[in-house]
C-alpha cells in the first residue's frame, strides 16, 4: 500500500505530471475572469479558503510530511539543514496564501452585501501605537529571536570539504532561492534563464502598480475585485516561482536528473536525451532534405515563430480575450504588459514543446551563443 | 493604565531626576498625551506615526513581516559584524576560520544564527511582498514603494548570494560557480553570452573570460582568491551599505505615502 | 530680491555651479591621464617597435631562403600544375557534389535518430536494470524487458542502416577526395615548408600595424585606450608569480611576484642579445632563464636572484641600483631614478650580481659561472676571514695561520718583531694583514705606543713557546740539487720561490700557487735544522698544516734545505728595532690593569710588577685585543671567541647598522664593504677615540680587483629565506660532494689535478721544467705537459675501485713511474677518506661503496683471440703501457700505466667504455680511439670473434685481468730505496 | 535685500505676495547667460558622474592576475609524429596532445562518464576508461561503453616564437559542434 502510494507520488511529482496540473488548478483556484470564477464555485473551490479548508489543508500537509518522513529517501532530503527553510517555507507560504484568501473571501461576502471590507470597518478606529503596536511588535520579534536561537541550536549551519575547484558535487546546486532560475535552465539557455529572465521578472515586478490601474482593491484583502491579478500573480508566484524552486531542491539529483521525493538518489540514472532543434525538426523530420547551411535561412522559422508569438498574439489576444484589458490599460500598458506576460507564458510553452515534440531550441545559433 | 499601575517603580523615580528627564523626555506613558508624546519624541519610535487606524494594528492584516524582516536585518548586521571578528576571507584561512567557529569559539552558534538569520530574513521579506501584493498596498500613492521594495528584495538575495560563498567549502563555491557561470551568459558583455564575439573588431576579442560581466563580479576567471575577497566586501560593506539608503527611502516613503495601507 | 527669500543671483550661482562642474571635470581627468600613463607602456610600444622590425628581418631571410630552396620551387610548380588538375576535373564534378550532399543529409539524419535511440536505449537499460534490483514489481519487469528488446532490435536496425549509409558516403567521399588528393598531400608539403616564413608572417600580420587588415588596425588603435584598456590591451603588465620562492614579510613569507618582464620585454630571447635596454636578452640562456635551463625563468624569476623590488613596474621602485656615481646620474635624467630607500633588498649592482647566486649554493666550493664570486670566496678562504669572523660556510675550517706554540724553535725574536711590524716587508705577497703603519694609529704617539706592543706581544709568543727537540741534519746538501728538488717534485704546486709580487689580476690559479707561504728569504726567517724537520714531517711542528709529506729521502731533503735556506732578504735585516721603553711599557700595562681595577689598585698592582711580568701581562691582553689567536695557535688563547662580527648574513645586515663615519662615500653596503676592505680602519677618520676603542681590525692591502671580488662575495652572505625549495637539495650525493669539495679546496688537489674541470695550475712549472731541464722548446713543452702532469680526475669515480682508491689515498703508490712530479702523503683520518671516496662516487653517480660483480675468465678460444688483439699485430697495447715490470719503449712522455694494476684498480665496467671510447671519457687523452664511435659495428677487426666489437672489449678486459698485480715484495727487491722510507710502499722514480 | 533669510518661517507668511513676483525676476534673468552657463554645468557634472561609473567599472578589472595558469606550453609541431597520441602532459596537466594526418588537438584526459582518467591503449589505438570502460576514439569520439558523449578538446594555438600553447580555460564539445572552432585545433 505504501509503496503504490509513493509510486504514484514518485510519478505525480514529476514536472511532466504535476507543472500542468498546479497550472490548471491555479486556473481554477484562481480564478481570473467570471468565467473561470463560476466553475470555482461550482466545483467549492473557495471552500478551502474557510477555517474548515484550511484545517483541511493543514492536516493533509502534515500528514503527507509525516508519511513522508517514515521514508528514507524523503528524510534525507528534506531533513537537510539548508533544506529546512524551504520546507518551512512550503507551510509558511501555504499558511499565509490561506490566510490572505481567507480574509479576501469574507471580504468580498461583505461587498456583495453592500458592507465594506473589514479593513475599512476597523480603519474607522484610531489607535494609539503606543502601546498596542509596539508592543505586539517587541512580542513579534522576541519570538522572532527565539525561533532564531533554537533554530541555530537545532540545526548546524552546513559545511561540506574544503573548496576544491576540480572536483564538481553531482549535482551542484545555486542557493536555494535561485532554484527557479536554475530549473528554467533546463529549457532555456544561461543567457535567458540567468540574466534576461531575472532582469525582465525584477522589472516586471517593478512594473505591477503601473499596469494594474484598478482603483479598487487597496488597502484590504479581496479577491473579487482583483480577480485577474490575483490570478496572475499566483501564476508567477507560486507556480513560477515556488513551485520552480521546490523542483529544484527536492526533486532534481545527479546530472540534475528528475527523482521523485521517495526515489533514491541513483548517480547511474539515465533519461534519453533526444532533443532536437526546430529547424532539424522542420528541416530533416518534415522536409527530409539537408539543414541549410546559412544562419538566417536556417532559423528562420524559428525567428517567424517566436514574432508570431511576441508579435502577433498580444493582437489577437487585444480583440478576444483581453479586450476589456487593453481599454483600460491603453496600446502602451497594454503592450508591456502583454509582452511580461508572454515572457511568463514562455517557460510553460517551452516546457510543453519540450515534452511533446523533443523540442531543444526554437532558434539555435550555437556560433553566437544565441539559442531561444 | 492598567498595566504598569503598581505605585511608583524605581524607574519611575529615575525619570524624574534630572538625569532621567534628560534622557527620557515623556517618562513612563500613563496618560494619552503621554502615550503621543513617546511616539513623537523618540529617534527610534517615530518610525511609527502616533496613531494608526485599527486594522493597521491587527497582525492577521499585516502578518509583520516588514518589520521582522528589518528585524532580522539587524540581528544580521550585529551576528555579521562579530563573525567578522574570527573570519578571514582569504582562500587560506576562510575554511578552517569557519571550523574554528564552531569548534574553538565561544558561541561560535553566532554562525548558525547567521545563516539562519539569513535565510529567514529572505523568507520574511518575500511574504511581505506577498502580502503588499494581497492588500493591493502597491497601489497609488504607494507605487514607488513597491518599486524600492522590489530593489530591497533583490538586494536581500544578492546579500545572501554573496555570503554563501564566505565559507569556502564545496557548498559554497559550487553554488557560485553555478549562479556566476549565468553573469558569463550576459548578452554582449558575457563571454560566453550572445553577442559577445560582435564587440569584437577583427581579430580583437574585447570580450574574453579575464573581461567580461562575470570577471567584474569574481575578479578572476573563475571562483577563487579575487571571488572571495569581493564577495566578502560586497557582503560586509557594500550591499548593506546600499542596503541601508534603500531601507531609509523605504521606511520614508511608508510615513509620507499616508503610512501603512488601508481602505481609503 | 529679499522678498522672494533669495540672496545670490541666480546666474552668478550657475555659472559657478558651471565652473565648479568643469574644474571637478579637469581633475577627474587628471586622474585618469595619471592612472594611464606609465613608463612601462612605453617601454612595451618601443618593444613592439623593436619586435616589428625583428620579424620582418627574419620574416625576409627566411622567405628568401625558401625562394632559393629547389625543394620549394620544384613543389610550387608541381601545386599550380595539381591546381589546373583539379580545377579541370573535380570541380566541375557538380553532380557528384550534390549527390555527395543529399547522402550527407541522409547520413546526418541517420546518425542523429541512432545518437536519440542509443540515448533511448541506455535509458531502457537503466530502467531494466532497476526493475530486476527491484523482484516485488513482476510486472515492471516485464514492461522493462519488453521496451528494451524493443529499442534494442530499433537501435540494431538502425545501426545496421547508419553503417551501410556511411560506407556509402564515404565511397563517395573516396571518390571526391581521391581528385584532390594530390592537392593536398602537396599542399601539405607545402605547408611544412613554409612553415617557418608563414608563422612569420601570421606573427607579422598579429603585430605590425602597417600588415594588418583595416578592422584590425582600428582594433589595434583603440584597445590600448584608457578604459578599454580592460579588455584586451596589448600592453599589459607581465609577472611571474614564483610558488616556491617566498618573500619574507615579517609576519610570514609570500610568493615572490616578479614583473621585471613588463619593460624586459626581450629578456628571455636570444634575438635581442644586441638590443639596448630594457630589451637586452640576458646573458648565457643556457644556465638563466630558459626553459631548458637549471634557472627557468617560470622557476626563478629576476629577483631572488638579482634582488630589486620584483613588484615595481616603473624605474625607480623596481629598486634598480646604479653601478656608478655616473650611471646614477644618467638614469636619474633619464628615468628620474631615485634611490628606494625603503626596501631592505635592492637590486644588486651589475659589478656584484653574482653575490646573488651564493644564497642557494652556499655549499659549493666552486660555482659555476659566478666566477668574480668564487674569487671573493677563495680570498676570504686564503685570507682568512674566517679565523676572526664566524662564517658558516667556514665553520669547521682549520685556522688560517701556522701555529705559534713551538715559535722560538722557528724563528728569532728580531725577526718576529719585524714580521708582525711590516709583514710586506719581508714577504711583499703574505696574506698576513698589517697591524701598524695603519690609518688609525701612525700619529706619533700611536707610533711610540706600536712599537711597545709589539715587543710585549713577541714577548709573550716566546715565553710560552714549548721546546721542539731538532736533530743533526744527518747529511750535507746541495742547492743546485735542492733548486731541482724543489722545481719538479710539485712544490710549485703551492709555493713560490723569489719575490714574485703579483702580477695582474689574482686568479683561482694564482691563489692555488699562493696555498703554502712564498719561500722567499727562508734562510732569514728560520733554521736550516727546522726546514729539514719540517719538510721531513710537517705535522709533527704543526698537527693541523695542510703541508703534506712528499716524502723525501733524508738526502734530498737535505738537499732542499740548501737551497732554501740560501733565499735572503738584506733589505730586511737592516730594519732597525727600537729598544724597549719601560715607561711606555709602564703606561700599556697600567691601561689594561685599571680595566679589572680600581686607579688606585692598578698603580698599586703596577708598581708590585716586574718588567717581564709586565710584558707578558700587556702582551697577552694585546693579543686578545688584536685577535692573533683567531688565526693562529697561541697558548693561552685556546677557548677564545672569534674576535670579529660574524659575517653569515653580512649581506642582509640593514644599512643602518653600518657605521659610515665621517667617510664620505656613496652609503650604499657594497661601498662599506669596499671601503672596510681597502682600509679597515678607515671608519675612525676624524673620530675621537682612546686606543680601546679603535678598530683594530687590520690591513690586508688587497688589490681593487680582490675588493670587487670580496664585496660581491660578502654581498651574498644574505640570509637564506623564503628559498628553501630552490637550494642546490641536501642530498647524500650533494652533501658527499660538497664535503670533497671542501676538503679539494682545502688541501688544494686541484693545483695538480684536473677536478670536475677546474684545476691543474701546476702544468704551468711542470712546463718550466721541461724547459729548463729536458731543453724543449716552449710548443713542445706546451704540448707534452699534460703527459708529465698529474691526472686529470675526471670521471675517478666511475674509473677506480674504492678500495683500491681508498689505499692509493692512504699511502700513495706509483702509477705512472715518468712523472717527476710525486703525489704527496697527507695525513688523512677516515672521515677524510670516506668523504673524498663518497665525493669522486657521487660526482659520477657511481653505486658506493658496493659494486657488482663481473666475471672476468676467459675461454681458451677468448684468451688467445684476446692476446693476439693485444699483440702488435693489432692494438699493440704494450706500445705505451708498462706491463708488468716491462716498461715500453719509446719516449716517457707516449707512456701509459702499468696493466698489472687494472685488476685492483680500474673498475670493470669503465675498462669497457674507456676502450670503446677514450676521447668520451678523458677528452684529449692521448689512448687512442680503436673503435669508431660513428660507425662502432663496422670498426673493429673483423677476423677476430666473428668481429663482434662488444666481445673483442670484453676479452681484452678480461685478459687484463690476467696481466698479474706486482706484489710488494718484488717491488721492493727493484726499490732498495723503499727501505729507508717506511711510511711510502713504493718509491718514486724521482731520484735520477 | 542683502540681510539673509534666516527665519523664513516666520517672514514667509508675512509676504503672501511674494510668489507672483518671483516668475518676472526668473523671466529677468539673462536668457544668453542663463543658456549657455546652466547646460554647461549640467553636461559637465554628468560627464564627471559618468566618469565616476567608469572608473568604478576599470577599476573592476586588474591588471594583472594572480590566478594559477591556466595554459602550457606544449613544445612545437615537430615533436609530434602524425598519429601520435603524446601523453606528456596527461600528469601535470591532464591533457593528450594528438597529431593526426592534418592537424594537432589537445583532449582532456576526464572521462566524460565520471570524471576517470581513461588510458591510452596505443595497440587497439583507442582511450580506455578503467572505471566503467567507456572507450574513446583517438579524436575522443566515445563509441562504448556508459560515456554520454565525447572527450572535450582544450584551445591549442600557436605562440609568437612557434610553440604550441594549450589553453585549458577554454573546452570545445563535438556534440555542440564546437570542434570544427578553428581554436580547436592546429593544423600541421
Amino acid at each position: 500500500m505504501a509503496e503504490s502510494i509513493k509510486h504514484f507520488i514518485n510519478f505525480a511529482a514529476n514536472p511532466k505530471v504535476l507543472f500542468p496540473c498546479l497550472l490548471i488548478l491555479t486556473l481554477f483556484m484562481f480564478p481570473g475572469n467570471d468565467k473561470l470564477l463560476a466553475i470555482n464555485k461550482r466545483l467549492g473551490l473557495y471552500k478551502l479558503w474557510t477555517k474548515k479548508g484550511g484545517i483541511f489543508l493543514f492536516s493533509f500537509m502534515l500528514l503527507f510530511f509525516i508519511f513522508g518522513l517514515t521514508d528514507p529517501n524523503f528524510r534525507l532530503i528534506v531533513t537537510k539543514p539548508d533544506n529546512v527553510p524551504i520546507v518551512a517555507l512550503l507551510f509558511l507560504v501555504n499558511f499565509f496564501l490561506w490566510l490572505s484568501m481567507k480574509q479576501a473571501w469574507e471580504n468580498d461576502a461583505r461587498i456583495a452585501k453592500g458592507q465594506p471590507p473589514q479593513e475599512a470597518e476597523d480603519a474607522k478606529e484610531k489607535i494609539l501605537v503606543w502601546p498596542d503596536l509596539v508592543y505586539i511588535e517587541f512580542i513579534a520579534l522576541i519570538l522572532c529571536s527565539a525561533l532564531l536561537l533554537a533554530w541555530a541550536c537545532a540545526l548546524p549551519a552546513p559545511l561540506e570539504e574544503p573548496a576544491n575547484p576540480s572536483v564538481s558535487p553531482n549535482p551542484s546546486k545555486a542557493p536555494w532561492y535561485f532554484l527557479g532560475l536554475q530549473e528554467m535552465l533546463v529549457y532555456f539557455d544561461p543567457w535567458l534563464a540567468g540574466v534576461v529572465f531575472p532582469t525582465i521578472i525584477m522589472l516586471g515586478f517593478m512594473c505591477i502598480p503601473f499596469l494594474d490601474n484598478n482603483k479598487k482593491g487597496c488597502g484590504y484583502y479581496t479577491f473579487n475585485e482583483r480577480k485577474m491579478a490575483i490570478s496572475i500573480f499566483m501564476f508567477l508566484w507560486l507556480v513560477l516561482w515556488i513551485f520552480l524552486m521546490t523542483t529544484g531542491t527536492f526533486l532534481r539529483g545527479p546530472n540534475w536528473n528528475f527523482f521523485g521525493p521517495f526515489e533514491y538518489w541513483d548517480i547511474h540514472k539515465l533519461e534519453a536525451l533526444t532533443n532536437i532543434n526546430l529547424s532539424e525538426y522542420i528541416y530533416m523530420i518534415l522536409l527530409k532534405q539537408p539543414v541549410p547551411e546559412n544562419i538566417l535561412l536556417r532559423e528562420i522559422w524559428g525567428f517567424l515563430a517566436l514574432g508570431l508569438y511576441f508579435g502577433l498574439t498580444p493582437i489577437l489576444l487585444a480583440l478576444t480575450f483581453l479586450k476589456n484589458v487593453f481599454k483600460q490599460l491603453g496600446v502602451l500598458r497594454y503592450s508591456i504588459f502583454t509582452f511580461l506576460l508572454l515572457c511568463a507564458l514562455s517557460l510553460p510553452i517551452k516546457m510543453f514543446l519540450r515534452w511533446a515534440f523533443n523540442i531543444k531550441y526554437i532558434v539555435a545559433i550555437p556560433e553566437f551563443f544565441f539559442n531561444i | 493604565m492598567p498595566y504598569f499601575d503598581s505605585g511608583e517603580s524605581l524607574f519611575e523615580k529615575f525619570c524624574k531626576t534630572q538625569v532621567g528627564r534628560a534622557i527620557f523626555r515623556t517618562g513612563i506613558p500613563r496618560n494619552q498625551r503621554q502615550r503621543m508624546m513617546i511616539m513623537l519624541n523618540g529617534v527610534f519610535l517615530h518610525l511609527h506615526p502616533v496613531r494608526l487606524p485599527k486594522h493597521a494594528v491587527k497582525v492577521k492584516y499585516t502578518w509583520c513581516m516588514g518589520g521582522l524582516s528589518f528585524f532580522v536585518f539587524l540581528v544580521l548586521t550585529v551576528t555579521g559584524i562579530l563573525l567578522m571578528f574570527y573570519y578571514r576571507p582569504t582562500v587560506e584561512y576562510a575554511y578552517g576560520d569557519i571550523i574554528d567557529l564552531k569548534e574553538q569559539v565561544p558561541l561560535g552558534l553566532m554562525r548558525e544564527i547567521h545563516r539562519w538569520g539569513a535565510h529567514l530574513m529572505v523568507v520574511t521579506v518575500w511574504l511581505h511582498m506577498f502580502r503588499v501584493f494581497m492588500t493591493g498596498s502597491y497601489k497609488p500613492p504607494r507605487e514607488f514603494n513597491w518599486v524600492i521594495g522590489v530593489i530591497l528584495l533583490v538586494l536581500t538575495m544578492l546579500m545572501s548570494f554573496t555570503g554563501y560563498l564566505l565559507p569556502w567549502d564545496q557548498l559554497a563555491i559550487w553554488a557560485i560557480t553555478v549562479g556566476s557561470n549565468m553573469a558569463g551568459a550576459t548578452p554582449l558583455v558575457g563571454a560566453s553570452g550572445p553577442g559577445a564575439s560582435l564587440l569584437a573588431i577583427g581579430d580583437v576579442n574585447f570580450i574574453t573570460s579575464s573581461s567580461d560581466a562575470r570577471f567584474a563580479m569574481l575578479g578572476g576567471r573563475f571562483v577563487g582568491e579575487g571571488a572571495l575577497l569581493r564577495f566578502y566586501v560586497l557582503h560586509c560593506i557594500g550591499l548593506p551599505f546600499v542596503m541601508m539608503i534603500f531601507m531609509i527611502v523605504h521606511f520614508w516613503r511608508v510615513r509620507k505615502d499616508g503610512g501603512i495601507s488601508g481602505p481609503t | 530680491m529679499g522678498k522672494d527669500e533669495r540672496h545670490y543671483n541666480i546666474n552668478n550661482l550657475n555659472i559657478l555651479f558651471a565652473c565648479a562642474s568643469l574644474i571637478l571635470l579637469s581633475a577627474l581627468g587628471w586622474l585618469f591621464v595619471k592612472d594611464y600613463s606609465r613608463p612601462w607602456k612605453k617601454h612595451q610600444q618601443d618593444f613592439r617597435a623593436l619586435e616589428v622590425e625583428q620579424t620582418r628581418v627574419k620574416l625576409d631571410s627566411s622567405s628568401s631562403a625558401l625562394a632559393s630552396n629547389p625543394e620549394y620551387q620544384a613543389l610550387q610548380e608541381e601545386l599550380t600544375k595539381a591546381r589546373e588538375a583539379y580545377n579541370a576535373q573535380c570541380r566541375q564534378n557538380e553532380a557528384l557534389q550534390k549527390e555527395i550532399k543529399s547522402l550527407q543529409a541522409h547520413d546526418d539524419s541517420l546518425q542523429q535518430q541512432y545518437r536519440f535511440t542509443k540515448s533511448e536505449f541506455d535509458a531502457a537499460r537503466y530502467r531494466l536494470e532497476i526493475a530486476k534490483e527491484h523482484p516485488g514489481a513482476a510486472a515492471y519487469l516485464v514492461k522493462a524487458q519488453k521496451e528494451y528488446a524493443d529499442v534494442e532490435s530499433k537501435l540494431h536496425k538502425l545501426l545496421v542502416d547508419t553503417q551501410s549509409s556511411a560506407d556509402t558516403l564515404k565511397a563517395k567521399n573516396d571518390v571526391n577526395a581521391q581528385c584532390g588528393a594530390q592537392l593536398a598531400e602537396l599542399e601539405r608539403k607545402e605547408r611544412e615548408l613554409a612553415r617557418q616564413k608563414n608563422f612569420l608572417s601570421r606573427k607579422l600580420e598579429n603585430i605590425d600595424p602597417g600588415e594588418m587588415t583595416f578592422v584590425n588596425q582600428m582594433a589595434n588603435l583603440i584597445r590600448d585606450l584608457p578604459i578599454i584598456d580592460l579588455a584586451n590591451p596589448n600592453n599589459k603588465i607581465k609577472q611571474v608569480v614564483l610558488k616556491d620562492i617566498r618573500e619574507d614579510v615579517n609576519f610570514l613569507e609570500v610568493p615572490k611576484v616578479d614583473r621585471c618582464i613588463t619593460c624586459h620585454l626581450g629578456i628571455d630571447n636570444p634575438d635581442y642579445a644586441n638590443m639596448p635596454q630594457p630589451f637586452r636578452t640576458h646573458p648565457n640562456l643556457e644556465l638563466y632563464l630558459g626553459k631548458e635551463s637549471t634557472h627557468p625563468l617560470e622557476e626563478f624569476g629576476c629577483t631572488v636572484c638579482h634582488g630589486g623590488r620584483g613588484r615595481g613596474t616603473d624605474f625607480t621602485t623596481a629598486a634598480h641600483t646604479p653601478s656608478s656615481e655616473e650611471q646614477a646620474q644618467e638614469w636619474e635624467k633619464k628615468y628620474r631614478w631615485q634611490e628606494m630607500r625603503l626596501w631592505e633588498e635592492p637590486m644588486l649592482p651589475l659589478a656584484q650580481t653574482e653575490a646573488g647566486c651564493f644564497k642557494c649554493h652556499a655549499g659549493q666550493s666552486t660555482i659555476k659561472g659566478a666566477d668574480k664570486l668564487n674569487l671573493g670566496l677563495e680570498l676570504i678562504e686564503k685570507a682568512g676571514c674566517y679565523g676572526c669572523h664566524f662564517i658558516e660556510k667556514y665553520k669547521d675550517w682549520p685556522q688560517p695561520g701556522p701555529d705559534l706554540t713551538k715559535i722560538a724553535a722557528k724563528v728569532s725574536k728580531e725577526w718576529a718583531y719585524q714580521w708582525i711590524e711590516n709583514p710586506k716587508a719581508f714577504r711583499p705577497d703574505t696574506r698576513m694583514p698589517s697591524f701598524y703603519h695603519l690609518s688609525n694609529n701612525s700619529d706619533p704617539e700611536s707610533m711610540i705606543r706600536g712599537e711597545q706592543e709589539i715587543h710585549a706581544i713577541v714577548h709573550y709568543l716566546f715565553q710560552h713557546s714549548e721546546e721542539f727537540p731538532m736533530e743533526k741534519i744527518p747529511s750535507t746538501g746541495d742547492a743546485h740539487r735542492g733548486q731541482d728538488i724543489v722545481e719538479s717534485v710539485g712544490c710549485f704546486a703551492c709555493h713560490q720561490v723569489g719575490s714574485n709580487p703579483q702580477e695582474g689580476k689574482t686568479t683561482a690559479d694564482s691563489l692555488r700557487r699562493e696555498h703554502g707561504p712564498n719561500l722567499i728569504g727562508l734562510g732569514r726567517k728560520t733554521t736550516k735544522e727546522w726546514i729539514y724537520h719540517w719538510v721531513k714531517n710537517p705535522p709533527r711542528y704543526h698537527p693541523a698544516t695542510r703541508m703534506p709529506n712528499l716524502r723525501l729521502t733524508d738526502q734530498e731533503a737535505a738537499d732542499v734545505v740548501e737551497y732554501l735556506a740560501s733565499q735572503q732578504t738584506p733589505e730586511f735585516d737592516q730594519q732597525a728595532i727600537p729598544a724597549l721603553d719601560p715607561q711606555v711599557v709602564d703606561r700599556i700595562t697600567l691601561e689594561f690593569l685599571k680595566k679589572s681595577l680600581s686607579n688606585k689598585a692598578a698603580g698599586e698592582k703596577l708598581a708590585a710588577m716586574t718588567l717581564d711580568e709586565k710584558l707578558l701581562f700587556s702582551g697577552e691582553k694585546l693579543i686578545g685585543s688584536y685577535g692573533c689567536y683567531g688565526c693562529h695557535t697561541i697558548a693561552g688563547f685556546e677557548e677564545m671567541k672569534k674576535p670579529g662580527t660574524e659575517l653569515t648574513e653580512e649581506g642582509s645586515k640593514a644599512l643602518h647598522n653600518l657605521d659610515f663615519g665621517f667617510v664620505h662615500i656613496d652609503h650604499t653596503k657594497p661601498a662599506w664593504f669596499a671601503q672596510k676592505l681597502h682600509d679597515p680602519r678607515s671608519f675612525d677618520k676624524d673620530k675621537v677615540k682612546i686606543w680601546e676603542e679603535k678598530l683594530k681590525m687590520p690591513n690586508f692591502y688587497f688589490s681593487e680587483q680582490e675588493i670587487d671580488a670580496m664585496t660581491t662575495a660578502l654581498l651574498g652572505f644574505v640570509e637564506a629565506k623564503g628559498i628553501q625549495d630552490k637550494i642546490v637539495p641536501r642530498t647524500p650525493e650533494n652533501l658527499y660532494i660538497e664535503e670533497g669539495q671542501k676538503i679539494i679546496r682545502q688541501l688544494n688537489c686541484q693545483s695538480c689535478h684536473m677536478i670536475e674541470g677546474e684545476g691543474g695550475t701546476i702544468q704551468e712549472s711542470v712546463k718550466q721544467w721541461l724547459i729548463k731541464h729536458d731543453g724543449k722548446s716552449a710548443d713542445e713543452a706546451a704540448a707534452i705537459v699534460l703527459s708529465f702532469s698529474p691526472p686529470n680526475l675526471v670521471g675517478e669515480g666511475k674509473k677506480v675501485q674504492p678500495q683500491w682508491l681508498f689505499d692509493f689515498l692512504h699511502q700513495p703508490t706509483t702509477i705512472r713511474p715518468w712523472l717527476k712530479v710525486r703525489m704527496p702523503t697527507y695525513t688523512f683520518n677516515a672521515d677524510h677518506l670516506n668523504s673524498l671516496l663518497q665525493y669522486f662516487n657521487a660526482l659520477d653517480k657511481e653505486p658506493f661503496p658496493f659494486t657488482d660483480n663481473v666475471d672476468v675468465n676467459l675461454t681458451q678460444e677468448e684468451y688467445l683471440a684476446a692476446e693476439k688483439l693485444f699483440s702488435d699485430e693489432y692494438f699493440d697495447c704494450a706500445k705505451c703501457h708498462i706491463v708488468g715490470d716491462k716498461m715500453p719503449g719509446g719516449s716517457p712522455e707516449n707512456w701509459a700505466p702499468n696493466f698489472a694494476l687494472a685488476k685492483t684498480r680500474l673498475k670493470p665496467g669503465w675498462i669497457l667504455e674507456w676502450m670503446k671510447n677514450p676521447a668520451a671519457l678523458l677528452p684529449g687523452t692521448k689512448m687512442p680511439t680503436y673503435f669508431d664511435p660513428e660507425n662502432y659495428h663496422e670498426s673493429g677487426p673483423p677476423d677476430i670473434l666473428n668481429g663482434d666489437e662488444d666481445t673483442q672489449i670484453r676479452v681484452l678486459r678480461n685478459y687484463l685481468n690476467t696481466i698479474a698485480p706486482l706484489t710488494t715484495s718484488q717491488e721492493t727487491k727493484k726499490n732498495p730505496e723503499v727501505k729507508e722510507a717506511p711510511e711510502t710502499l713504493v718509491a718514486p722514480a724521482v731520484s735520477k | 535685500m542683502n540681510t539673509p533669510v534666516t527665519s523664513s518661517s516666520q517672514s514667509a507668511p508675512v509676504q503672501p505676495p511674494s510668489r507672483p513676483v518671483q516668475k518676472p525676476d526668473d523671466a529677468n534673468m539673462d536668457r544668453r547667460s542663463f543658456i549657455k552657463w546652466l547646460p554647461l554645468g549640467w553636461a559637465a557634472f554628468a560627464a564627471v558622474v559618468a566618469g565616476y561609473g567608469t572608473l568604478v567599472l576599470r577599476y573592476l578589472f586588474p591588471n594583472v592576475l594572480f590566478e594559477p595558469k591556466q595554459s602550457f606550453l606544449a613544445g612545437t609541431i615537430d615533436d609530434y609524429t602524425a598519429g601520435e597520441v603524446s601523453e606528456r602532459f596527461k600528469e601535470r596537466y591532464g591533457v593528450w596532445v594528438v597529431r593526426d594526418s592534418e592537424k594537432i588537438y589537445a583532449l582532456s584526459t576526464v572521462c566524460t562518464h565520471l570524471g576517470c582518467t581513461p588510458n591510452w591503449l596505443a595497440s587497439e589505438a583507442k582511450f580506455k576508461c578503467p572505471c566503467h570502460g567507456s572507450g574513446f576514439y583517438k579524436t575522443g569520439i566515445n563509441f562504448e561503453g556508459p560515456a554520454p558523449r565525447p572527450l572535450e578538446r582544450f584551445k591549442i594555438f600557436l605562440a609568437d616564437d612557434g610553440e604550441i600553447v594549450v589553453d585549458k580555460t577554454q573546452k570545445f564539445q563535438q556534440e555542440k559542434g564546437e570542434w570544427i572552432d578553428p581554436d580547436s585545433y592546429i593544423l600541421a
